[in-house]
């Protein structure tokens, strides 16, 4: 994909040799080739862009607070691979579970978290999505069924089989999209959780957000046979797709795509009818524009190999798309880009004014039914309950 | 009185939580089309279908923390580790994830899910296959641990997990599971009708809360702490000393956390001597923790220092005298009380 | 492969479509053609049937000991694939190292442990080659250079890697083999494992002895994509490789072609020339005759299925090809029968009037060099050396 | 006196081994080409090339195993987990292979590998990454666990570690690693020269002896027993509590696992009173323990009960307020020997 090309050249989805996209119908070649994008419409296509600009002018406010330690922890800037949550979002139902890493937070603004929200969890603030309990690397937002960022690599995979599991056993017509990066790739869970999907045909979309750095480890030396990861898709029998996750046309075509597949998908194997494609493994290939986190001096590529990349940059991308194909005038765009910055400015501000999480909150969350433990005096009150040893 | 298995109890109480509720279901490796490596879900498979008693690969990772994301879905599952010794491949997952989630998610999802499955030494297993994990996860905030040593505390406890909104972790053990019918001795001296849970048929609503301990046998000389299968050893030494004079007090907290010290404490109160039975790794324990407990809470009361009675501090031996005598065992606990009470 | 086939029909590698091997070299496919068999002396190949045969005496004599409650805990027995362990152990250096899970009676005596130790290590002696401490899953041996049984389904393949590696540094020409059953696919180590073989181009053969069962669980229902295990190889971009693990001599050829060109593979990654063909995967296909241990009803099976695997028994096989090819006759085969029976005999004889474990050997191996631990008394010396805070 | 920082003294016991003995390697995420997650390693992959500095992916299950797999073999592994709190993936290798192949194999094959990485919470780093495994893994028996609280001690402990036999797990500090440099206090006033490693580079065998405690300020009035960071709290608090006349000793046992009780104890004898600060959660911890074995050592030499000071029972929040306020901070030092002493 190169910058610019309109609805009538999106990709098709060239397999590489040797690594062939299963496909599980005769259809999908054809689904392929008419790309679900081109039936969009304009708003549709403006939003999309304006999402993408939101999380790069919010992650560009994120640094700036982490610089003047308003933010603590580990921090992971999505900027550059903004596509990818964006496009694969707008390819969900409302009620599609997804689950992240640690890099997050424009999953959850993708989702719908409102920005303010989102900040305010970095400030540590009760007024943050996780009331400033989880920072940076835990977004988690109920209503928008985001289940959050989470820390550990890979450990989201088996959750996200989990949620994709429990729709069906719910029998709903949900799709589960877990994201994780391709270090994750290594890490003993994420293939667990790629079998448990394949022998149970489970409605869920696995995504490799391939940055190419799992920290300064480029993917070659960490991960055997890096250049054909559909290989790991085959392993397991799982349809297997790519997209250039900094497009969010095709990103979001490729998702429609598999996603339809996937969605609801049951299993004989759990006593339901078998059907639906089951699982999808997508290879979303991208690109980190910071360092892997707020302390990186990223002495493991160079600046060519990064601006180089900036050139395919997602946002410009899709503004030549829309400005080629009459979708939008300059101005609206100028517009749009002024709402994001005001939004993420906003969002600071809220952040700022927001009362911090006071110190009671400590004792809270821990147990649903607080029975106990014996060591928080107070908080955590003692079950009183029925007599002893009669029961 | 009833005559029911420690396995029975078990399944029992998950035949009636599924019943009583769509979202429970079992996963665990064997628990379907081979009705339980133990026999536990025997039926199961049968009674519930697939969708809901389900065979898992052997991905202890994969299936725990495919529970931890179904419960965080709404779905209430109940995992079975075949032993808790195999739960280790599995720690990221039941102790980062489950135990964490409603803390890191501000409150927004819960784990109501039961991991459950046999702990402590089977019968020759060895090093890796004999774990007693009570004390390394009784540590971690966020979940339950609850360790039953009759049937009706097996049933009991497994149905208050199930209904609990938190991730609680059952501790079976293997050398229980038939216990109630091979002739073991049931001690029905001592601890009478609290033996069998409630026949009663109906009574779908028999549950034992969490961090109340049981008093299994009263007595007024000496407090003997013990959970799980050790409760059987410390009834047994109990039988032993009566002859010696000895009336001891058998309490069993049947979960750990939360702990009934309370509980605990009156008695030592009352009888002045204590002897803590733990059957996992002596240092940094269940074991520690309630002896420091017992002098924080009773200090002034005590007449002698407790006495702690644990495994050995070795791994495992596979021959069978020394796995026996490695135990927190009869023996050990009745020289216990007698150190602890010769000042009496 | 059929019994009775001769080394001029020894089996050639028929990759499955989709499966392929991944060829190293152009000179593989001769490897394949003239199998190494063909060369080895007849006492080798006589050795290789009396291997057998004395693990299968030597097996059914455990289960009776089991059965009449000398052996305890788990035991897990051999019969069935003989071939596996013989035929590898046959194409093996005396110094490389092999690794396996807890069904590894076979593996130690086709690796020339003594039957006395291996039965007294059963019945907890102080003669077994572990002392009584380890019991029937955990035959360590360090004089053949055997690493042990392990009990945790995959734990061992970490270690197997752990081994190649250090033959590698340490600059040997060895290759390790890493025995693990079909089940230990699905667990995240083995995945781990690979990936680290791969991307160091290790000396190592993962080999699965796909007896086609994890306990109940028949490999179709717990392994996805299970009729194509070269996919998992290819995934890793690992050679794969298939034998029949119930014919000795396929089995041996296999591991004596692959064998030799993993042995000694050194990784420029890790700072030496690269050099050898690296891991390999291969397959092996066998079946267990008993059930998974010695208390399974085998519910999940057929009588009739196990009979029909009978009929490819290993030993057989080796019987008939040894009198076909006039390598033996039926009274020398009768003779070696005899004798296994009877070492075998004389192991429980061994194992029975062996000393039990004496109770001070609880305190024993622990620590290599004991300084504590603080709670068992008098046995570990606590460490008295210098003197305190001024070091 | 040296300054040296903590980072800096780990990586010089690592070169001067690596030196000595050819079959010490390092492995981990990021040790080699990028020197480092946090800059232990810095220039080690210059001095001693790919073979023996080694980056691995993110697979703690597969480079732990290799490392306990390579120790069999005979080489001596140094394992880095970019933090303890990743280990968890690997908890069956670490817990299970490592300290049980000894025994498991009748002694014929030990695991000479040193376990070593970042411990207890970072900065902010939320519940998942900020894992004391102090108290879950000096449980096991088969395993050395040192923890080091000053530059010197970091050294000439890692030192020890590598040189051994044994498994050795190594518990360090992210919040330390700056120590030394960043004009934090040294204490120098209490702890002197014990604060940097010889100077003398010709010293290469200054190694610590593992189970010998260090008195890092002695003290008549109470004993405060600490180990890794909570050290320097526990100075800080000495201090503080210095300027209201109550003299305190801060004893560091250095190693948990063999634990030197009887310097704690003699000291409990002097002092007669005692807090146990311990960065673990509270329940079957360290702390426990040695409170546990405190009072059955030195009941009736205490005229007090012991003092536990621990992380709060919570996950850790991301919020730095109350992150600060979980940790067994030195206000919570302070507080805890006011209390213990008021009857003094
Ligand atoms: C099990 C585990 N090991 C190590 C880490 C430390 N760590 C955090 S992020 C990261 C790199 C992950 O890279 P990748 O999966 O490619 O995601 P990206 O950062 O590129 O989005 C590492 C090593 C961790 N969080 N969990
Ligand atoms: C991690 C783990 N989970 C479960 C078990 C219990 N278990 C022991 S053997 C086994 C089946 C393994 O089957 P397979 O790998 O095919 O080997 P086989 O018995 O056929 O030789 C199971 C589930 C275990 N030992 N370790
Ligand atoms: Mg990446
Ligand atoms: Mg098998």
């Amino acid at each position: 994909m190169t910058p610019g090309n309109g609805p009538d050249s999106a990709p098709e989805v060239t397999p590489e040799p040797g690594q062939g996209t299963l496909m599980t119908s005769a259809t999908t070649e054809d689904r392929v080739k008419t790309p679900a994008s081109q039936s969009l419409p304009k708003d549709k296509l403006v939003d999309m862009l304006y999402q993408m600009m939101l999380i790069r002018r919010f992650e560009e406010r994120t640094m700036q607070a982490y610089q003047q330690a308003h933010i603590g922890g580990f921090c992971h800037i999505y900027i550059g691979q903004e596509a990818t949550a964006v496009g694969t979002v707008a390819a969900l139902l409302d009620d599609d579970p997804i689950i992240t890493a640690y890099r997050d937070h424009g999953h959850a603004l993708a989702r719908g978290m409102h920005p303010n929200y989102c900040m305010a969890e970095m400030y540590g603030k009760i007024t943050g999505c996780a009331k400033g309990k989880g920072g940076s690397m835990h977004m988690f937002d109920k209503a928008h069924h985001m289940y959050g960022g989470h820390a550990i690599v890979g450990g989201q995979c088996p959750l996200g089989v989990g949620l994709a599991f429990a729709t069906q056993y719910e029998k709903k017509n949900n799709v589960t999209v877990c994201f994780f990066g391709d270090g994750a790739i290594n890490q003993g869970a994420f293939h667990e959780a790629m079998n448990l999907a394949a022998i149970w045909n489970l409605p869920i979309i696995f995504v490799v957000e391939n940055n190419g750095y799992s920290m300064g480890t480029a993917i070659q030396r960490g991960t055997a046979a890096a250049n054909d990861l559909g290989a790991k898709a085959k392993a397991y029998g799982m349809r297997y797709a790519e997209c250039d996750g900094m497009d969010v046309l095709d990103t979001y075509n490729t998702f429609k795509r598999e996603g339809d597949l996937s969605r609801g998908s049951t299993s004989s194997a759990l006593g339901l009818e078998q059907s639906g494609g089951g699982p999808c493994f997508i290879n979303a290939k991208t690109y980190r524009y910071q360092g892997h986190s707020m302390s990186d001096p990223q002495k493991y590529r160079s600046k060519d190999e990064v601006s180089e990349k900036k050139e395919k940059d997602c946002i410009s991308t899709m503004v030549s798309h829309l400005i080629d194909n009459k979708l939008a005038t300059q101005d609206q765009i100028d517009e749009l880009d002024k709402k994001a910055k005001q939004v993420s400015r906003d969002a600071i501000k809220y952040a700022e004014q927001s009362p911090d999480l006071p110190k009671s909150e400590m004792f809270t969350d821990i147990y649903s039914q607080p029975y106990g433990p014996p060591f928080v005096k107070g908080a955590l009150p003692k079950m009183i309950t029925d007599n002893n040893s009669g029961d | 009185m009833q005559t029911i298995q420690y396995r029975e109890a078990i399944r029992e109480a998950m035949q009636e939580e599924m019943r009583l509720d769509d979202r429970v279901f079992l996963m665990g490796e064997e628990v379907a089309q081979y009705n339980g490596a133990y026999k536990i879900s025997q039926g199961m498979l049968d009674e519930f279908g697939p969708r809901r008693v389900v065979d898992s690969p052997i991905s202890e990772t994969g299936f725990s923390g495919l529970g931890v994301g179904a419960a965080m879905y709404g779905l209430r599952p109940i995992i079975e580790f075949m032993s808790w010794s195999f739960c280790l491949v599995a720690a990221d997952q039941i102790i980062n994830n489950a135990p964490k989630m409603l803390y890191m998610s501000g409150g927004q999802f819960g784990c109501p899910a039961v991991f459950r499955g046999n702990n402590g030494a089977g019968g020759q297993l060895g090093s890796t296959h004999s774990w007693c994990v009570e004390s390394m996860f009784a540590s971690v905030p966020g979940l339950k641990l609850a360790i039953p040593s009759t049937p009706r505390d097996a049933k009991g406890l497994l149905k208050t997990a199930i209904r609990d909104d938190d991730p609680v972790f059952n501790l079976e053990s293997e050398r229980m599971l038939g216990l109630g019918a091979r002739g073991d001795k049931d001690f029905s001296r001592y601890i009478k009708d609290t033996w069998a849970p409630p026949t009663n048929k109906q009574d779908e609503d028999f549950t034992i809360p969490f961090g109340v301990a049981d008093i299994k046998k009263p007595g007024k000389d000496v407090t003997i702490v013990a959970a799980g299968r050790p409760v059987h050893f410390a009834l047994d030494a109990a039988e032993e000393l009566e002859k010696e004079g000895i009336d001891c007090e058998v309490i069993d907290p049947r979960t750990y956390r939360p702990l009934d010290i309370d509980t605990i404490v009156k008695s030592v109160r009352k009888t002045n001597y204590c002897v803590v039975v733990d059957q996992s790794w002596p240092f940094a324990s269940v074991g520690s923790e309630i002896a420091a407990q017992v002098y924080e809470h009773a200090m002034d009361d005590l007449d002698n220092k407790v006495i702690r009675v644990n495994n050995d501090d070795i791994p495992a031996p596979y021959n069978r005298t020394l796995e026996q005598e490695m135990l927190p065992n009869t023996r050990k606990i009745v020289e216990a009380v007698r150190a602890v009470t010769y000042n009496a």
